[in-house]
This record gives C-alpha cells, sequence and structure tokens, in this order.
C-alpha cells in the first residue's frame, strides 16, 4: 500500500494541478510539496521495512507474453527511493523561494510532479516494458522542464537536443528489450535471472547465444548511454542547464541522469553473464570521466562547470558497473545525489543573489555576502574533491578506484586523473566565485537567498559529509574489502586530492580572469560541432535523396498512383452509392444471390 | 396435399413480394409487397406447425405462436412505415423511390 | 436481484417520463434528458448487483440468457444509450428547428424516451438465446430507430434516410423470419441450445440447413453494415440526427455482433457446414474490409465519413467472427472471440461516441456536417480538437489508444487461425484507415477557420466531462486494457458463445 | 377435396399477389393485396388454424389494408402514368428473382420430409385454447417485449403524423 503510495501521490498530484489547479500558483506549489513530501514518507516507511514485491498482470497474452505492473521493493530500489524523494522533497522546497516570481510556476511544478511519478516508476519498476514507459516519461517530463522558459531560444534549442539525443538511446533501449525478450522469453527482472543463469550453464550452443545476449546487453546499454549522457551521447546534459536551476540539481544531477546507472545495476546479472559488453562499458565509463573533467576545467558558467562535473561522475559509476562493481556504483550514486544535488542548489542561491549571472568570472567575494551558500557549498565541493577521510565523496571514490584496481591499472590511472582534476577544477570554481575580489557590480551588491533556499542547503551538506561512514557503507556491503590492495588505493586518491587542490589555489587564487586557455577543452573536445558537420551532411544527402525520391518515387508512382486507385474505386463505389433505395435493393437481392451459389456448389 | 406444396407457395409469394419491392417505385406498393413477404413466411411457418405434430397428437402450436408475433409486428411496422412515408409526402409531394436520392455517393 | 427486472425497470423509466412529459407540459425538456441518464446509470450499477445464477421464472430460461455476453452487452447498451442521451441534450438547437413548428420545443422529450426503449431491446437482444426472442427484440430496436432516424422529420435528409432504412430494414426483416421460419421447419425448434443438436440430427439436408443460416445471416449482415448488406449505411448515416447516428452505429452494430455469435455457434455444430460457412464469412469480411476503406477515401463528409469507417470496422470484428472457425493448423487464439469482439466494440463505442459528441457540439455553431466544419478548431477550441485529435487516431489504431488494441487482438486471433488472407487484408486496409482519419486532423490542425468562424468553440460543462472522460479512457484502455476485457470475462458465467472452440 | 381447396386458394393468393406487383393504381394493389390475404386465410384453414386465419383477416384486412386505402386516399395518389417500373431496376430484378426461386425450388427438390403428407390430426383442434395458454405462459416474456414495441410505435407514430407537437 505505501509502496503504491509513493508511486501514486506525485501523478494525482500533477493531474490535479494541469487540470484544476493551474491558474492559483501558491495551491498548486504546495500540492506538489505535499505530494513529494507522502512519497517521503512513505519510502521511508518501506526503508524501514522489509523486501516484497507487488504486481499485476497489465498485459496477458497468455504464456507467451504476460506483462506485469509490478513494484519490486529491495535494498536497491529502497536505497534509491530515498535519494530520489529525499532530494526531491528539498528540491521542492527549494523552488518554492526559487521559483517564486516566476509567473507559469503552476506548469513548473506540475512537471515537477511528472517527474518524480516517472523517476520513481523507473526506480520501483520489477520488469523492462514499464520501465522502459517509465523510461519515456522522464525523458518527456524532463523535456518540459528543461524548456520551461520556452520563450527563450536557448532554453527550446536545449529540450529539443536533449530529447532527441535520447531518442537515439532509447530507440537501442527498445531493440535491447525486445532482443532480450526473444532470447529469454521473459521481461520481468526476477524470472530474467534463473533464466540468464540457465543460459550460462547450458553448453549447447552457447557461443553463438552468448554472443546474442552480448549483443542485446549492448543495445540496452546505449538507455542509460543516452539518459545518463555518456561519451557519445553526452552532447544533451550541459546544454540542459539552461532549465531552471532547481530540475539541473533534481534531474540532471541527482536522479534521472543516474537512472541509466541504476538499470545497469539491476540487470548486472546480464552484464556479468556477458563479459565483453562489460568491458565496453568500462571504456566508456571511465573515458566519459575523463573527457568530461578536461572539459570542466574551462567552462566559466557556474552551471555547466557543474554538469561537466557530474558527467564525469557518471562516468565514474558506469565504469564502475563495467568493473563488476554494482555496489560501488550504487554507493557513489547515492553519495553524489546529495553533494551533487547541494552544489547545484548552491549554485542557484548564488545565481539568485547575482541576479541571475552565471559567469563566474563576474563573481568574487561572495564569502562575505552569502555566509550559509558559502559554506554548503564549500563542504559539497570538498565532499566533489573526495577529502580524505573526513567526506562521503571520498569513500565512495575510493570503493570505485579499488575496483579499478583490481581490473587494470589503466583503469586506476583513468580514473586518479579525474580525481586528479576534479580536486582542480573545483577549486578553480570555489576560488574564484567565492574567495578573490568581487569582479562586478552584481558581485559587489549580492544577497543571500531566503531561508527556504538556503534550509535545503544546510540539510542536503550534512549527509554530504556523514554517508561515508562505516553504516552506510555496510548498507552498501563495501565494509569487505575487494581483494588486495597493494598500491594502497586510498593513500593514491589522498594525494592526487592535495596536488589537485594546491595546484587550483596557486593558479586561480587573486586572478581576475583565467590564466589557461586550452581551445580543445573550451570547446569541448569539438563535440558539437562535429555533430553539427555530421548532421549537415546527413541532412543534405537526405535532402537530395528525399527530394528524388519525393519527385519521382512519390509524386510519379505513389501519388499518382494511390490517387488513380482512389479516385477509380471512388468512382466505382459511386456506382454503388447511388442514393436510390431499390439500387441498393437490388444489390442487396444479388449479394443473397452470390452466397447462396456458395450453397450449391 | 403435401408440405412442400405449401412451401412452394410460400416461396413463390416470397419471390413475387421480393419482385415487387426490386422493382415497383412507389413507396407505398413496395411497402405492401414488403407484406406480402412476411405473409409468405408466415404460411410456411404455419405448414411447418401443421407438419410438425406434437407428441399428443395436435399441431406444434409454437410455430403458430411465431406467426402471431409476426403478424403483430408487421402491423406495427405498417403503422410506423406509413406514418415516414406520408411525412415525406408532405415534405416532398411524392412517393417514387427514384426520387428520393438527394444524399448519394 | 432476478436479471430480468433490468429491462423492466428501463421501460417502466420510459414510461414515467413519457407519462411525466404529458402531465407536466411546463417542465424544461432537457430535465427528461437528465433524469433518463440518472435512471440508466441506476439500471446500469444494478447490472453489478444482479444474481446472474437464478432466473426466477423456468419459462423465461427458454428465451433469456444470462451469462457473460449477456452481461457485459447490456452493460454496453446501457453505456451508450446514457452517452447519447447526454448528445440529445447538445443537440437540442437542432431538434428545436426541426421538430415542430411554432411552440418550440415540442416532440423533444419523446426524442429522450424512445431511445430508453431502444436500450431495452437492445438489453434484451443481448440476452436472447431463442429465435422468437431475437425476432421480437430485434425487431423492437429497428421500429424504434426508423422513428428515431426520421425523428428530425421537417429535414428534408432526415426524412430520406428514414425511407431508405424503412424499406431496407423491413426487407432484412422479411429474410430473418423467412431464415427463422427455415430454420424451425427443419428442427421444430426456437430455441438455440436445441436447434443445434436438431441440426447435427438431420441427414442430408445440409443446402436446407444453409439456406436458413443464410437468411439470418442476410438480416444480421444488415445490421451490422457487412458487404454486400451496407449500402444503407453511408445515406442512413448521414441524414439522421446525429446522436443517433452514433446510436445506430454503436449499438445497433454490437447488438448484431452478439447475436450473430450466439447464431453462428448453433450452426457450426453441423460438421459439413463449417467449410461453407467459413467461405462466407472470409468473403463477407473481406468485402467488407475493402469497401468500407476504399469508399472513405474521397469521403469530404464527416458523417459519411464514420459511417464508411463504422463499415470498415465491421470488417475488422467479421475478421475475428471467422477465426472463430475451426482451421488446420490453427493455434488458440490469444483471446477467445466473444472476448476480442467485447473489447473491439467496447473501444468502438468510445472513440465513435467521442467523435459524434464534438461533431454535435461543433455543428451548432455552423449547421452542416462536413470535415471542412473542423477547419481551423485547434484555434477555436483546443480541448475539442485534442479530444476529436484521440478519437481519430484510435479509430486509426495509432499505439497507446483503444483502438490499437482492439485491432491488435483482431489480427492476432486471425494469425492464430491462420487466416493469412484477412489478416494481410486487414494490415493494408489500416494503412489506408489512417489518410482518411487524418484528413479531420489536417483539417483541424493545419486549416485556417473558415471566415466567420473564428469565435471560439464553448460547451457546456456536462458534455466537456463526458468527453474528457471518453478521451480519457481511449488512452487509459490503449495502454492498460485489462479492465475491460476484466469486465466481459469476470462478468458471469462463462458465454458459450464461440468459446468452446 | 382437400387437394381442390388448396389449388383454388393457393393460385387465389398467388394471383392476387402478382396483382399487387403490376397494378399500376395504388388503390387497386391494396385491393389485391386484401384478396391475397384472403387466400392465404382459406390455406390457414385447410392447415387447421383457424385462429390464424381469423387474426390474419381481422389484422390485415381489418386495420392495415385499411390503413393503407386511408393514406391512399389521403395522399389522393393518382394512378402512375409513367411506366411503373424502371428498365434497368426490371432487368435486375429478374436477375434476382430467377437466382432466388431457383435456389429455392432446388432446395425444394431436396428437402424430402416435405414430400410426405400431413399426419392426421386425432381430434378437432382447440387452437384459440393452446395457442391462448403458450402466448401467456410462456411465451410471457416475448409477449412483454411486443407490448413495449406497440408502445414505441404508437408514440413514433403520434411524433411523427402530428402537424404541431405541443
Amino acid at each position: 500500500m505505501a509502496a503504491w503510495l509513493i508511486l501514486l501521490a506525485p501523478l494525482v498530484s500533477a493531474v490535479l494541478i494541469w487540470l484544476l489547479l493551474k491558474s492559483s500558483r501558491a495551491l498548486s506549489s504546495y500540492v506538489s510539496v505535499a505530494a513529494v513530501g507522502l512519497s517521503f514518507v512513505c519510502s521511508c516507511v518501506v526503508f524501514a521495512g522489509g523486501d516484497f514485491t507487488v504486481s499485476f498482470n497489465w498485459i496477458d497474452f497468455g504464456p507467451r507474453l504476460t506483462v506485469p505492473i509490478g513494484l519490486t521493493i529491495d535494498a536497491l530500489s529502497k536505497t534509491m527511493l530515498l535519494v530520489v524523494t529525499g532530494v526531491g522533497l528539498l528540491v521542492h522546497v527549494y523552488s518554492l523561494g526559487y521559483m517564486h516570481e516566476d509567473r507559469s510556476s503552476s506548469r513548473y511544478f506540475a512537471g515537477l510532479s511528472l517527474f518524480m511519478f516517472s523517476m520513481l516508476g523507473i526506480v520501483l519498476a520489477n520488469n523492462f516494458v514499464m520501465m522502459f514507459i517509465f523510461w519515456e516519461l522522464v525523458g518527456v517530463s524532463s523535456y518540459l522542464l528543461i524548456g520551461h522558459w520556452y520563450e527563450k531560444a536557448s532554453a527550446a534549442d536545449a529540450s529539443k537536443k536533449a530529447f532527441l539525443v535520447n531518442r537515439i538511446g532509447d530507440f537501442g533501449f527498445m531493440i535491447g528489450i525486445l532482443m532480450i525478450w526473444a532470447l529469454l522469453g521473459t521481461v520481468t527482472f526476477s524470472d530474467l535471472e534463473p533464466a540468464v543463469a540457465k543460459l550460462v550453464k547450458d553448453p549447447v550452443g552457447n557461443a553463438a547465444i552468448l554472443s546474442f545476449l552480448t549483443v542485446a546487453v549492448l543495445f540496452v546499454f546505449m538507455g542509460p548511454v543516452g539518459k545518463s549522457a555518456q561519451m557519445p551521447l553526452h552532447v544533451w546534459l550541459p546544454d540542459a542547464m539552461e532549465g531552471p536551476t532547481p530540475v539541473s540539481a533534481l534531474i540532471h544531477a541527482a536522479t534521472m541522469v543516474a537512472a541509466g546507472v541504476y538499470l545497469l545495476v539491476r540487470v548486472n546479472f546480464l552484464l556479468v553473464a556477458a563479459p565483453m559488453a562489460q568491458n565496453v562499458i568500462a571504456w566508456v565509463g571511465m573515458i566519459t570521466s575523463l573527457m568530461a573533467a578536461l572539459m570542466a576545467t574551462q567552462q566559466n558558467d557556474i552551471k555547466r562547470i557543474l554538469a561537466y562535473s557530474t558527467l564525469s561522475q557518471l562516468g565514474y559509476m558506469i565504469g564502475a558497473v563495467g568493473f563488476g562493481a554494482a555496489q560501488a556504483a550504487m554507493f557513489h550514486l547515492f553519495t553524489h545525489a546529495f553533494f551533487k544535488a547541494s552544489l547545484f542548489l548552491g549554485a542557484g542561491s548564488v545565481i539568485h543573489g547575482m541576479h541571475h549571472e552565471q559567469d563566474i568570472w563576474r563573481m568574487g567575494g561572495l564569502k562575505n555576502k552569502m555566509v550559509p551558500t558559502f559554506i554548503t557549498f564549500g563542504i559539497a565541493s570538498l565532499a566533489l574533491m573526495g577529502l580524505p577521510y573526513v567526506t562521503s565523496g571520498f569513500y565512495s571514490k575510493d570503493a570505485i578506484l579499488l575496483a579499478a584496481a583490481n581490473k587494470s591499472w589503466i583503469f586506476l590511472g583513468l580514473g586518479l586523473a579525474t580525481a586528479l582534476l576534479t580536486a582542480f577544477y573545483m577549486t578553480r570554481l570555489f576560488v574564484v566565485t567565492f574567495l578573490n575580489k568581487p569582479m562586478s557590480d552584481a558581485a559587489k551588491h549580492a544577497h543571500e537567498s531566503p531561508l527556504v533556499m538556503t534550509a535545503p542547503l544546510m540539510i542536503l551538506s550534512v549527509p554530504a559529509v556523514i554517508f561515508g561512514f562505516g553504516g552506510v557503507a555496510k548498507w552498501f556491503n563495501l565494509d569487505v574489502p575487494h581483494g588486495p590492495d597493494p598500491l594502497h588505493v586510498p593513500m593514491l586518491a589522498a594525494a592526487v586530492f592535495v596536488w589537485g587542490t594546491v595546484m587550483g589555489w596557486f593558479v586561480y587564487r587573486n586572478r581576475q580572469s583565467d590564466p589557461i586557455r586550452i581551445g580543445l577543452f573550451a570547446r569541448k573536445f569539438y563535440f558539437d560541432e562535429l555533430y553539427d558537420v555530421l548532421v549537415k551532411l546527413t541532412q543534405e544527402t537526405l535532402a537530395r535523396l528525399s527530394a528524388f525520391v519525393d519527385k519521382y518515387l512519390i509524386d510519379g508512382l505513389l501519388v499518382k498512383g494511390a490517387t488513380t486507385l482512389a479516385f477509380s474505386a471512388g468512382f466505382v463505389l459511386r456506382f454503388f452509392q447511388s442514393g436510390n433505395v431499390q439500387a441498393y435493393a437490388i444489390f442487396f437481392g444479388l449479394g443473397v444471390i452470390l452466397l447462396m451459389l456458395l450453397a450449391f456448389r | 396435399m403435401s408440405l412442400n406444396d405449401y412451401l412452394l407457395v410460400s416461396g413463390l409469394l416470397f419471390a413475387i413480394g421480393f419482385t415487387g419491392v426490386l422493382v415497383r417505385r412507389n413507396l407505398i406498393v413496395i411497402y405492401m409487397c414488403l407484406e406480402l413477404m412476411l405473409n409468405a413466411a408466415n404460411l410456411a411457418l404455419v405448414s411447418f406447425s401443421r407438419f410438425r405434430v406434437a407428441p399428443d397428437g395436435m399441431p406444434d402450436y409454437h410455430g403458430q405462436i411465431l406467426v402471431f408475433f409476426i403478424i403483430t409486428v408487421a402491423a406495427a411496422e405498417v403503422a410506423v412505415g406509413l406514418a415516414i412515408i406520408v411525412a415525406l409526402y408532405r415534405a416532398r409531394q411524392t412517393t417514387q423511390v427514384t426520387e428520393i436520392n438527394r444524399m448519394q455517393y | 436481484m432476478n436479471p430480468i427486472y433490468l429491462e423492466a425497470a428501463v421501460v417502466v423509466l420510459g414510461l414515467v417520463l413519457l407519462m411525466a412529459e404529458a402531465f407536466a407540459p411546463k417542465v424544461e425538456k432537457k430535465t427528461f434528458a437528465w433524469l433518463a441518464v440518472a435512471g440508466l446509470l441506476l439500471v446500469l450499477a444494478a447490472t453489478f448487483f444482479v444474481d446472474t445464477a437464478g432466473l426466477g421464472k423456468a419459462a423465461w430460461q427458454r428465451f433469456y440468457a444470462v451469462d457473460a455476453a449477456a452481461m457485459f452487452f447490456k452493460r454496453f447498451a446501457l453505456l451508450t444509450t446514457v452517452l447519447v442521451l447526454i448528445m440529445s441534450v447538445e443537440y437540442v438547437p437542432v431538434l428545436q428547428r426541426y421538430i415542430s413548428g411554432t411552440p418550440q420545443g415540442g416532440g423533444v422529450a419523446e426524442f429522450f424516451c424512445l431511445p430508453i426503449f431502444t436500450c431495452a431491446g437492445l438489453m434484451w437482444m443481448a440476452s436472447a438465446i431463442d429465435l422468437t426472442m431475437v425476432f421480437v427484440s430485434l425487431e423492437l430496436v429497428t421500429i424504434s430507430f426508423y422513428i428515431l432516424v426520421t425523428f428530425t422529420r421537417r429535414r428534408g435528409d432526415s426524412l430520406e434516410a428514414g425511407v431508405k432504412y424503412l424499406i431496407l430494414g423491413a426487407l432484412s426483416t422479411g429474410f430473418l423470419v423467412y431464415g427463422i421460419t427455415w430454420t424451425y421447419g427443419l428442427t421444430g425448434q426456437t430455441a438455440l441450445a436445441k436447434i443445434g443438436p436438431a441440426l447435427a440430427a438431420l441427414k442430408d439436408q445440409d443446402t436446407a440447413i444453409f439456406f436458413a443460416f443464410l437468411l439470418i445471416m442476410v438480416a444480421l449482415g444488415f445490421k451490422i453494415a457487412a458487404v454486400p448488406f451496407q449500402l444503407w449505411v453511408p445515406d442512413v448515416y448521414q441524414g439522421a440526427p446525429t446522436p443517433i447516428t452514433a446510436f445506430l452505429s454503436v449499438g445497433s452494430k454490437a447488438a448484431g455482433f452478439i447475436v450473430m455469435l450466439r447464431i453462428l455457434d448453433v450452426f457450426l455444430s453441423v460438421p459439413a457446414l463449417v467449410g461453407r460457412i467459413g467461405q462466407v464469412l472470409v468473403l463477407c469480411a473481406a468485402a467488407t474490409l475493402i469497401y468500407g476503406n476504399l469508399a472513405a477515401l474521397p469521403q469530404t463528409n464527416f458523417k459519411r465519413l464514420l459511417a464508411y469507417s463504422s463499415i470498415a470496422h465491421a470488417g475488422y470484428l467479421l475478421i475475428t467472427v471467422a477465426s472463430v472457425l475451426p482451421q488446420a493448423g490453427g493455434s488458440a487464439p490469444v483471446l477467445p472471440a466473444g472476448e476480442t469482439i467485447a473489447f473491439y466494440l467496447a473501444g468502438y463505442l468510445l472513440m465513435t461516441l467521442l467523435s459524434f459528441t464534438v461533431m454535435v457540439v461543433v455543428a451548432n455553431y455552423a449547421p452542416g456536417d462536413d470535415i471542412a466544419h473542423f477547419n481551423g478548431l485547434h484555434q477555436r477550441s483546443p480541448f475539442l480538437a485534442a479530444a476529436l485529435l484521440i478519437a481519430m487516431a484510435s479509430l486509426a489504431g495509432v499505439p497507446f489508444t483503444v483502438g490499437f488494441f482492439g485491432k491488435f487482438y483482431v489480427f492476432a486471433g486471425a494469425v492464430a487461425a491462420r487466416s493469412w488472407l484477412l489478416a494481410a487484408i486487414g494490415v493494408v486496409s489500416v494503412g489506408a484507415g489512417f489518410y482518411y482519419y487524418f484528413k479531420v486532423i489536417r483539417a483541424m490542425y493545419f486549416q485556417p477557420p473558415a471566415p466567420g468562424q473564428e469565435t471560439p468553440v464553448l460547451l457546456a460543462q456536462p458534455t466537456k466531462l463526458v468527453i474528457g472522460a471518453l478521451a480519457a479512457l481511449i488512452l487509459l484502455l490503449g495502454v492498460f486494457p485489462q479492465p475491460a476485457l476484466d469486465l466481459y470475462s469476470k462478468g458471469g458465467r462463462p458465454a458459450p458463445v464461440a468459446q468452446t472452440r | 377435396m382437400g387437394s381442390l381447396l388448396f389449388n383454388v386458394f393457393a393460385l387465389f393468393t398467388l394471383i392476387a399477389a402478382v396483382g399487387v406487383v403490376v397494378n399500376k393504381n395504388a388503390v387497386n394493389a391494396a385491393m389485391f393485396l386484401l384478396l391475397s390475404l384472403v387466400g392465404m386465410a382459406g390455406l390457414f384453414v385447410l392447415l387447421d388454424a383457424p385462429l390464424l386465419a381469423f387474426v390474419l383477416l381481422l389484422v390485415y384486412a381489418g386495420a392495415v389494408v385499411a390503413l393503407f386505402l386511408f393514406i391512399i386516399m389521403l395522399l389522393d395518389l393518382k394512378a402512375e402514368n409513367r411506366r411503373v417500373v424502371a428498365p434497368t431496376a426490371l432487368a435486375g430484378g429478374v436477375l434476382v428473382i430467377f437466382g432466388f426461386s431457383g435456389s429455392l425450388f432446388k432446395i425444394l427438390q431436396g428437402f424430402a420430409p416435405g414430400k410426405s403428407l400431413f399426419p392426421p390430426l386425432p381430434t378437432t383442434v382447440e387452437d384459440v385454447k393452446r395457442v391462448g395458454m403458450l402466448l401467456f405462459q410462456e411465451y410471457n416474456l416475448p409477449l412483454q417485449i411486443m407490448a413495449t414495441l406497440l408502445l414505441v410505435a404508437t408514440v413514433g407514430v403520434i411524433v411523427l403524423s402530428k402537424r404541431e407537437l405541443r
């Protein structure tokens, strides 16, 4: 019951707001907050309770295909529920302040509720089909929220871009689901697991079936590549920062983008059965994390820096799944959700205080003007950078680095390089924004945000620290070390943290502009340009091709042919439909005779 | 006389009525011909009912009940049908089927 | 409660309203419609509390079945009538123009009362398991439709439609009666349960049995608008008052199908005939699909378009009926034929009534029923445009609408029965369907409103509610069809209809 | 005796029926319909169904044909001066009729049971009582439906033909 309530409360709120409360901004925001609050309370109740599954049949085509609608409550989904509803609740509260002036805030809150519904659907789904539907719904609500300020061309473009890029991933995801269904005959996770185990044990025709499974898993992986913004489909996430900042915090940092990781962890048993695919996943994740970190070092927009940092951390998680360390991935997802949400909300607070200025080189000196934001942002930054032995980020990152070390020294190297860069660019961001001298009038006259916005920041900075300690790690079964650790990975991680921070401090302390200019990073490895060219090329080719098809095939053959056919059909049928009852009666009689002939064959 | 003789008369009656529906243009006459068709069925029913003797030696009256219902329905149908035809006549001053083809194709 | 009281309650409701209208002429006419709606909804609620196990009077058991199919189609008839009545309220301005002369509102109350009796007839038809009962209930429905189609008698088209329906309907009645006569003559029975064994016991009378079967099928083919007995459909649909058109296309068709399935079941007990019956059904289904979809292509009149669409949908349903027959190498269908048809018709009810309701509302602004009336509807009322969009998408069979699942079940049944030809024609005709349904969508979204017709379309709150509910149901059943299926399969004792095969 | 009467009544019925179809004047057609019904009533009597013969005459002659005549008078229909039938309709009609009666004859030919004579009845028929009992007991439900049908027809006729509705 409580489980259903978690899922349905946001839906009810979304429908209510959309249908009835559109005109009343205050009421709709309260309804939305109340709904997510209810979800959060229920999640806590469920978290305290045991594991269970509830399910009923959605489509029942007999034994060949039965698609249930079911909720899975196990350790994995419980954790995720807490993250989603917890961060979600705080972001909703924060939005009360942030969106106070927005005239269409009802639409915003309806979208937020819809998002909560669909995200919780992904978390609770017990089968691929249901997950795919909610997966798409999440995409839709994300589209709506990114494009919330659709009057702004860049926001409209960004939402379109996010939607289109995600379609590519989702298309692959769908193919993957179909392949798995074809191979194993079921789409329910709990039935898939024994089926895969049986498949792996089965010696007959193993190689071919396993390579089919590998391809299927890779197609499924396309879903997370899109949604969790991995290379090469990562381009939509930075642009998605055009949406309201709370949305960036909730959707594009803490929850939706993590859905890809969640999916992979959920179907980890499939990945284990396909080691090749696992390798590909590990490479994609680690390369994404390094490249994103490099790009982050050269961004000037506060939200974009955080966006690239999110990409980078997601790469860590995906990589961890690839190393076979699903628990570590979940652990990092968990801690990251809190400190990254805190960072985004802090950035939102800064932007709010700076009257919608987002360029860090026009900020500075905010440590005196916005004390709570300054402190909480600092704590969250340290968590992201991985301040050794104190912050949660250190522990979860450490778990991933350990897993990487077990897999291969290359992965460990990539991971450490990313960690170094993370420390570096976060120091840059923090120093330039808060510690340096004010660099604009807005920065000089910046003011602190209201309590409704700073309170969530403070609340979020607590888990950013404490969630790394023993008890939480134990929850993720991480208290047992993953084998030998001759390299002393925690020491290495601590070392790169110090190195990156010190480097960042010395490079950026008291600077008025960026002393480092690396075009390749600033231009984001020219991905967007590359895609533009590609799109243009394909468009050109397609346009020519379709012009040809249109002119000769469609116009010449199909349209003319079809219209001729339709009109001749119409002409013939006119003969029947003369409007004369007597003729109708005669045709009626002829029909009878025609059927009678069958009797006398 | 055998059952088939009656069935033949009934069949012919049905065919004559059907012919009338197909070839006549006056709505009222067409309607009369439809009545003929219904009565053809009645005749067949009564002869079947006479032919199937119940265990007690009496005709199978279930068939006759059906005739009863058919006559009632036919009477109701005539009443409604003629009302419609009259309404049409009032509007268009015609009872010719060939002239009621404003809606076509 | 004895289920027999359901129809009795409906008839009494009609009588009470008729009397009330006679003795209280001052009462606003629309009140009667709302009273009728309330009463029918009460009866609809009561259907869930009837005792499906026991019929009080033993004699009635011969005529009256209370199986799952009967209960489903009773509810179907009630719901259809309720929606038609609500649509009729919206139709009152047109009615007043075309019924009576000087005193406005005369005869309007009867327009609300007659559908109640039609509903009772449809409910009786759903339960009819005796040819006598089939005949009388079917005639009750037919005769009340003669009246309703002609109701707006100061409008030429309505009269013309009435006459056409009258002549051809009476002709089909003649065939029905003759078919019943022969069936009775061959077996001495009119109860369906007894006809089957009696037919199977007959020797060397295949041709006569087939003759009787054909005569009855001609009449039912007329009811459900199957080729070659479909020619009345476009003219009558166009001419009839719009709510009645909707009533005809949904209620009459559904009742025709349930009776057809029951009778088919009886005649299939003659093994020698199965092949021939199969041929007839396949032939009719194929011709109906082709005719309905092709003839709709050049249509510009919305009601005629829906008429051809109604023929096309009869074709899809006939595919399912044809799939009932045992085929060599066929496997068990995904859904039994009865359930498929019930589900398809449930979806058809939603989308057809939705389309017609939108049309009634829009036609109140400019009389007429061309597709061009919907030009720019998106600007005049986004709500109505969205609703009609959903209805059209569902009629065309777009995924995530109930129409998609209906077609899916139909084709799955055809494939399971190895009716490749029908499945192929069906799939191709779905393509043709997209073309003509999207004509309406194009008009709404891509055409500017006609000059002088740019005013926003306003609609009454109850109508808005109904339209919203219908559209929501189409989408809901389009992602989650199980409730509709459950309503059938859990509606009562298992229906004998075409489920044994 | 029985066969002579049968032939007379049957011919009477059929010829009168043809008269309905071919007569140009609607009034005459109605009169022929009446004659045909009288012939049929005779056949009913031969089939030991006097009640139905009586009902047929009562309902058809007394009500239906009278109604037809009344309407014809009301509309003041003249004899049709044009040809009664259209040639195309005739062609189609003939085709249909030949097909239909052909199949009917063929079925009657193959209908073995119909070739035997009617079984004799033991006693005098008391069909009024039997039909009445069946109608009001076993056939109660269809009878109720029929009552509803008549009500609907009544209301319908009033609505359709009253000049001014209240």
